[in-house]
């Protein structure tokens, strides 16, 4: 569970740094570690400058009702958020409808959302799915809720940046449409990888370990943000940072 | 009142909302009318299209397994940490209901089609995607501003009979309180009336003060208010409660079969219990 | 000022406009920024290109007879019970600025179709209007939802540089409190940025109570804040003054003639004098 | 000025008699008589249950920006209106924008407003111009704001209703595509409309007299609402009701 504590942790800073260039980022109060990750980098360095976790109350800085935050990606004003999926593929398509023939998926999943819409408009999408293994990320969706890429006449402003699970991070390549492997988390290696990958992608035999999160960062976060994550993800927080005096004094 | 606005019981409420009507209903952080949930059940309402705006949650999920629904058109039904809502995938994997899904922000852009009187609205995005392959309505048209080609999804108007959710406050006039939850307004707006159950009764005007003002949904709007105190139980309410976890937890392990949702449903429902 | 906000002076507001801007400004009863408008007459500004959302009176009044306007896009300019606009009318008799003349929704729904990322949304009416035979930017298409046929106006998105407008409040954020002037949030919304300025700094956040962030503008939209107490002088504000009606009549008397028009601008604006 | 309060006055009762059939009115806030009638109306009879006053921050319902007006119009939930006109013809077509030739009109008036939308819109819209002259009633307006009549390939739910001016009351009969004179004020004749009305219309040789207010509703007007019209139009209210002692023991 420790472990499992420190991996998140490190995702929460491997995500950090992917947010340093965004003025606004937008979570789902549903995704603790992209949020938290969202709170560290501002809190870090002031970038993003806002972060909008979305459900929230508290921490919800939209006063036009749901459809806000559609029309502030249609806008421009957010540079990142992140999507998920029941199945992701190598085109970077995402299904989050279900599996089998639609309409009568088994398992049906909850549904699109609006990622068949942020993903055109949010320059930064960020697919984030712990479970890496062939059942997730397979080779073709059964149902694109949102295409990965678009032919050159679909007005598009935005669209897949990487993928991120909890054994590597892999870039999407916009010109080839494939992912490429980028890094690889110290938990797992590339053969683990390809043996867990339904779909190809590109890759170097020398792909790099994950970079452990920096020091300072963690620091930060165990340190200054975990209030903050605790404020908005309580559950999330009370498996990701034990319970120690010093935290029992602060409360 | 001197409106001769009238709030009305809950099971007036729920008859006053027929068979077959087209109902939006918000998403769980918006204010669920779980209470008008309950008695539209326990009133045997049949035929539901329910709109989730933009996606919906336990309120859907009852009442599908309950039998009420015939068409439900959003872009989720989700439960959160729950898990999978159990009697929606029973009614998907049997197709036992009616699906028009969607994705979010049609389904609000389709509302504020209705609530401009304007047939349709174009919506950027979605081209590329199932979701539009299989939708019954919308259209993909060329931008006539556009010299290229440039294809655009044209969203068609949505317009329910019923806008249901649960707010904080109506005053003497009609007039309900939504805050900020704007999507109550353009829900309201987009509908032939708004249903609203409410936690009280404020007995001053909502339009008192310029700061309250701001977040009104004005009686013009509103059809039928009853009172409901904790109208969202068991789910949390933006305004006042938090989920009923154990409640949910309790939900989703009795719901897992048909006898154990029958169950829920005389126990919680048609038995009239109330929450604790 | 935890995001490092900074509230400016109105010569560097002013400055931070450049020529050729395209401006949304509101109408007289939404909050007009007048002490803005005579900094920009100051800073000698030119060519902007003004959208009266929906409709403007003294504020595009004063930046056309000083030379500032060379677009004036809007569904009226009106000085209310106070006649007709002197220099205005001058300038429409001499065609010294280029009308693009519009229909109040028509105003709203092009700043709505920015908001919403989309190139153009459609609106009922104004066929048969001599103001879409004249207007540069509309076109009739058919509903495509029609089976008949069902002609329809496109009205194409209005993108301004900069919303300008006045409100009663800021924070150390910079979020803005607009109360229910929700056509501010529509301009500032589809606007690349709002510059606002504020009778008074809150010291504490607007989105401390729901009450009050229900009618805040976040501080997203927000380029530039400046204070500047009874702002909107000498027109009314709807959170504070009155119509100061006699430096209207005042202006009136003055604005006759050309040589009026310019002691109007040195008494009152170049010589920085303030309101008493 | 006596006498010409009372005629505002008669004005006010025949306006709030064409309303009583209305849920929701909505008045200019330049508009004192019109807007007198509504809320007459509203104290006689209940009905317009809902009179909005535009442009006031007190007598206004509206909560979602300037442009609720217009929705609320397309949704059917405005049932009268009252527009006006520099020049109005005899197919109903009103000129907001100026006389002679368009852009460079001499005088421009204000401008369109909504009224090439809410024409189209709202059921009864009444047109509302006190001065009755050939100056104002034209044969053929220099610019259409809005017009009268569509063709009927055109989405119209709503159009002229009738007439209002300082002589006389016009029905307008939408198969016809003509005014009808419906009833002429005291303070007129046949004769003097005849005279003073620029385009053609249908008429009786015995129109009849405009009837005189009503007694208990020009009382209920003198008494319960003049406060109410004060509110909102005070230089208005002035104007038509003489300060009297018991007005000042009022205030």
């Amino acid at each position: 569970m420790t472990n499992t504590a420190e991996e998140k942790k490190a995702l929460i800073c491997l995500i950090a740094n992917l947010l340093r260039d965004c003025n606004h980022v937008a979570v789902g109060a549903a995704s603790p570690i992209p949020g938290a990750a969202a709170l560290l980098a501002k809190a870090a360095w002031g970038k993003p400058r806002f972060v909008n976790i979305l459900g929230s109350v508290a921490n919800n800085f939209f006063t036009g009702g749901g459809g806000e935050l559609f029309d502030c990606a249609a806008q421009g004003r957010i540079d990142a958020f992140f999507l998920g999926g029941g199945q992701i593929d190598g085109q970077a398509n995402i299904n989050l409808m279900g599996r089998g023939n639609y309409p009568n998926c088994s398992p049906r999943w909850p549904g699109t959302f609006g990622s068949a819409y942020l993903y055109f408009l949010i320059p930064k999408v960020i697919l984030f799915r712990e479970e890496h293994s062939r059942r997730t990320l397979v080779e073709k969706v059964d149902f694109i809720s949102a295409p990965g890429i678009s032919d050159e006449k679909t007005y598009r402003k935005g669209g897949p940046f990487g993928l991120l699970t909890s054994k590597a991070f892999f870039h999407f390549d916009k010109d080839k449409k494939r992912f490429r492997l980028e890094s690889i988390h110290p938990t797992s290696s590339l053969e683990d990888i390809l043996d867990n990958t339904g779909f190809s992608f590109d890759y170097a035999e020398d792909t790099p370990l994950t970079s452990p999160p920096d020091p300072a960062l963690l620091e930060l976060l165990n340190r200054d943000v975990r209030e903050k994550v605790a404020e908005v993800y309580p559950n999330f927080a009370d498996t990701i940072f034990p319970v120690t005096s010093h935290a029992a004094q602060d409360i | 009142m001197p409106m001769g606005f009238e709030d009305v019981s809950i099971e007036d409420f729920a008859m006053a909302i027929p068979d077959g009507a087209k109902v939006a209903i918000p998403a769980d952080y918006a204010g669920v009318s779980m209470e008008a949930t309950r008695a539209l059940i326990r009133r045997r309402v049949k035929n539901l299209h329910l709109v989730g705006v933009p996606t919906s949650g336990l309120q859907a999920e009852l009442l599908i397994g309950a039998g009420c629904v015939k068409i439900f058109e959003s872009s989720a039904l989700t439960l959160g940490e729950y898990g999978p809502a159990p009697r929606f995938t029973k009614a998907v994997r049997e197709g036992s209901i009616d699906l028009i899904d969607a994705t979010c922000p049609a389904i609000h852009t389709g509302l504020q089609a209705s609530q401009k009187g304007i047939p349709f609205m174009p919506l950027r995005g979605i081209l590329g995607s199932d979701v539009l392959k299989n939708h019954p309505g919308w259209k993909v048209i060329q931008n006539p501003f556009a010299n290229e080609e440039d294809p655009i999804v044209a969203i068609p108007a949505i317009q329910p009979d019923i806008a249901l959710f649960h707010a904080p406050l109506a005053d003497r006039d009609g007039n309900v309180w939504i805050g900020r939850k704007r999507e109550l307004v353009n829900m309201a707006h987009a509908s032939k009336a708004a249903f609203v159950t409410v936690d009280a009764i404020s007995e001053t005007s909502l339009f008192e003060t310029e700061e309250k003002a701001a977040g009104v949904l004005p009686a013009l709007y509103v059809g039928k208010v009853s009172v409901a105190p904790n109208g969202s139980w068991p789910l949390p309410f933006w305004n006042g409660a938090e989920v009923d976890d154990a409640h949910m937890r309790r939900y989703m392990d009795m719901a897992k079969s048909d006898e154990g949702f029958q169950d829920y449903l005389n126990e919680f429902i048609l038995q009239e219990t109330v929450p604790a």
